[in-house]
């Protein structure tokens, strides 16, 4: 792999040894992938959280950090970050850490890890959705991001670069400005890969994540162009929709012609590709992915209802208090929102979030309890709006899902039974 | 039985031999392997609950979360880790992932190992050279 | 204008007399416009606050508001907003009010405006960047907003449709869910008119707001074509320089081939139209807008800083604090930085706040001092890194103002003079 | 001196007459004009300083913020506003504004009436019809 000279100056040591590190990390990487060079980046989006199992095995944060963080055997002393960096979804809400079964020791701990962050610059969106709060890249801009779904997101919707990077290449990014020049940063990687042809109406967010879903799962990891869409979707919808495609499959991106920033039409979005397949989503293909996604519910009995992954933005919270206000949630039902502190925040100074509370509900941030590996304690059944998170919960703790629109999780918050159908 | 040999490309360097599990599906890490016991949990898998720890693992490659390479690096750390991996898809999570679980792995094969390859068989994984030896069980 | 059988019930009062009042107003601008029809929206951004001499003339918030923000001499009773809508900038920081030469009264009143607009299920983004705060519309949406630099980067940047409304139309629209269908909702209205070539290097926030303003003076209200970037801007770059080009002129809509939403190329920037004009920005012309900017400042003696117009981003907040750390600003100078709360919440969360606070500066949130028309007591002489507040404070409150860099303005804070040049 | 006759479209109707006040130049209204003494307030616009309450604004267009209509609807309310208004460039800050005014405003005519009509001049609106009648001075 070429490297530039002060790609080479950072490699042998001139910028300290963190920053060395932090580059040799970036050549393996680079290697492996065998990128022919690395790209330069202000804008990256990691992931330096450390569990209890990891501080007792490391005894430190920059420990913990060097191995977990950059793969250096050697620990390293962290320097405040080079670039703009946001640090990601973290495993639990300060706020309610009993909930998610940790303790005050896994509270402080979580406390100091912010302060670890905060003095290296990282900034504390602790979100998977940077574009809600204030990140929001622009097109061409070459990123380092985690999250498989915000990934899709600033890729597709925004027409930013990025892979999906891990927690020990975003770091090194953090460190050295750098992230191979490889997959979506390269133009003509991002040319549409599959056609998809939808046959039915996509008009809600459920829909979407059906959509999404579905596609993913077809098209894996290339990049599939979505035709005849008739209706604009709203942020949204197309945050749940990238989100299911990379839950489902591994899409880093798509193309919807008119919607998507890269793609005013289908020629853009096909480049000098010819579509390998052609692929279509019709009412069979709907109710084929809606089966899928609710093959691990059995029992209707619900006593846990999960919205807001993607983390909801303020118009979710909007729409859903409309749902909920004047009516309570089912004793015995746990019903948990999840947001990014900044939309929480917004949420308590409109009086949303009281309203949430009145149902007998909690908004929560900074985390979910897919990345976290929690649930309320003894539940068994989870309603959702979902599709990654019916996707993902059931691995991580056993719980059955079931899937479906927003006010049918809050008819099963309100009646403790599940009765969503397509 | 005669040894097939596979031509393919270095994504990390070693050589190690071993048993393989083979899949035609892409794996995902986060939400897809458990880094403790070093198995597949994605109920939706068709490998659903085998153990990989200590095999050749033979697959198409990384799907979802992008703490793909977090969950192998944890595997490793807890010594339940691939002992080298063989995939069809290069993506960056696949190629930070090899790299951080630090097993040889191959990419970029003249044929496709998930069809060669069968769960049980003997398989010797040059990263190095991007060889990769296949001893049928 | 025709009408459709929804927009006529609501005309007719079947909805209420709210929204037959505000439906009235939309019908009056519609045809004053010129447009055929009305489009539906579910974004928009408006401007709701009451002042106290407004207040004390019409004595309620509904008859405030029923005058001021739809038209109507009938008072009416404000229901809740049908789409969702947020509150832009507003006159003042409840936390620093005294700084504004405001009273507890008109504190109390704010706090009273807010709860009201909570009630309307109005979202307190408070800044004129809801973009930042979780309002990142998706390419092809139609909305209604205000907030000329707000416009002019969601029709840009993002894509979405918007004119530049006013306090009249978009609180129509929040309570009908309707604009007109006109200016930048037509496609083919946001193709561009001017192509300037861009001749000499932009690369700094600085030169991005010099190369806005002189576009705006010189294009007004139409739509230009840049050509020639050299360097992809980073989101605050292109939202300082939209929002330079709205204030020198009337712009609500550029192109920038490869890095606007619409515009993969110069074809798609202009399509059917060839340019009426092409216009060069050169080492000449960069000098010229340097002086014109710089032209209402005489005394060189600083008193003011004012930082975050349009409202500080959080990386421009992190660089900042890199700028100020360690430092201390000179006695008599106010250094005054504004963001959105929620950008503020993040900064205290990161300890940047503080950093500010140390350096003798204060981070304000939900104002600016050209919408609020406030200035430090006493001050005379502002240096800011922006070409906005630049160019509309000296209107505002007679200030003499000088445009510069970041650094330059820091500096300007620790010196007490300015020495800001090209 | 003979009259000027004008045709145009109606922005908003009713039918004043009174003495013009000219400019080649769009007006800002949020930084641009004083709603309660109604004058001009941009220290960089060529009509800076000059009164338009009471008189037939002639002008280019509107330009800047979207507090527009805001200023002129706040300067009717203190009666400050522009009798009438004639302009060049329809935008919807302007539109809006001239709604929220309510004084009878007309566009899209036959001649530039920034060309025609020179500040003093008795001007003629009748906005439902949209006709300028110009009487020289
Ligand atoms: S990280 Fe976010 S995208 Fe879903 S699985 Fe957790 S809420
Ligand atoms: S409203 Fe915002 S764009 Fe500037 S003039 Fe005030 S900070």
């Amino acid at each position: 792999m070429y490297l530039r000279d002060d790609e080479k100056a950072m490699l042998d040591g001139k910028e300290g040894l963190a920053v060395q590190k932090a580059m040799e990390m970036l050549v393996r990487y680079g290697e492996a992938l065998g990128a022919e060079k690395l790209v330069d980046t202000n804008n990256v989006g990691g992931y330096m959280i450390a569990d209890k199992v990891q501080m007792e095995r490391f005894g430190s944060f920059n420990k913990v950090f060097s191995e977990l963080s950059i793969d250096s055997d050697t620990a390293i002393e962290f320097p405040k970050v080079k670039v703009g960096s946001c640090q990601f979804e973290t495993p639990m809400d300060p706020d309610y850490y009993h909930l998610a079964g940790k303790t005050k020791e896994d509270y402080d701990l979580y406390q100091k890890n912010m302060e670890f962050l905060a003095n290296m610059g990282i900034q504390l969106m602790c979100t998977c959705t940077p574009y809600q709060v204030g990140n929001v890249p622009v097109k061409g801009e070459h990123c380092a991001w985690m999250e498989s779904s915000a990934v899709v997101y600033i890729n597709s919707v925004l027409g930013a670069r990025t892979n999906c990077e891990g927690r020990e290449s975003t770091t090194s990014a953090m460190l050295t400005g750098k992230i191979p020049y490889w997959g979506y940063h390269i133009p003509e990687n991002r040319l549409g890969t599959h056609l998809v042809e939808v046959e039915c109406d996509i008009k809600t967010a459920k829909d979407w994540g059906l959509l999404g879903y579905y596609v993913g799962k077809i098209v894996q990891d290339k990049v599939p162009v979505i035709n005849n869409i008739k209706h604009n979707p709203a942020m949204d919808m197309i945050k749940h929709f990238g989100a299911a495609a990379a839950s489902a499959g591994g899409i880093e991106m798509y193309h919807i012609p008119g919607i998507t920033a890269e793609a005013n039409s289908l020629q853009d979005a096909f480049g000098k590709n010819k579509p390998r397949e052609l692929i279509t989503f019709g009412k069979k293909e709907k109710e084929e992915t809606y089966e899928i996604l609710n093959s691990i519910g059995k029992k209707t009995e619900v006593d846990f209802v999960m919205l807001g992954c993607p983390h909801y933005s303020i118009d979710q919270i909007w729409n859903l208090c409309k749902m909920i206000e004047g009516k309570k949630v089912k004793d015995g039902v746990n019903f948990w929102v999840f947001a990014a502190q900044s939309i929480k925040d917004l949420a308590v100074r409109n009086g949303f979030e009281k309203i949430i509370n009145d149902f007998g509900g909690l908004l929560m941030r900074d985390c979910c309890p897919a990345l976290g590996r929690f649930k309320p304690e003894g539940s068994t059944v989870m309603a959702t709006d979902s599709a990654k998170q019916g996707h993902y919960l059931p691995n991580m703790t056993g719980i059955e899902a079931w899937y479906g629109s927003t006010q049918e999780c809050v008819d099963a918050a309100v009646t403790g039974r599940w009765g969503g159908k397509l | 039985m005669g040894k097939i040999i596979l031509h393919g490309r270095k994504v990390v360097g070693g050589c190690v031999e071993g048993e393989a599990l083979v899949t035609t599906e892409t794996i995902s890490g986060w939400g897809g392997i458990d880094p403790k016991e070093g198995t597949i949990i994605d109920l939706r898998h068709e490998l659903a609950g085998e153990k990989f720890a200590g095999k050749v693992l033979v697959y198409q490659g990384a799907k979802g979360s992008s703490g793909w390479s977090g969950q192998f690096h944890e595997a490793r750390l807890n010594n339940v880790a691939p002992l080298a991996m063989v995939f069809n898809e290069t993506t960056t999570k696949i190629a930070l992932g090899a790299v951080v679980t630090r097993v040889p792995a191959v990419t970029d094969l003249d044929q496709d190992p998930t069809k060669v390859i069968a769960t049980g068989d003997w398989v010797k994984v040059d990263g190095d050279n991007g060889i990769v030896e296949v001893t049928k069980k």
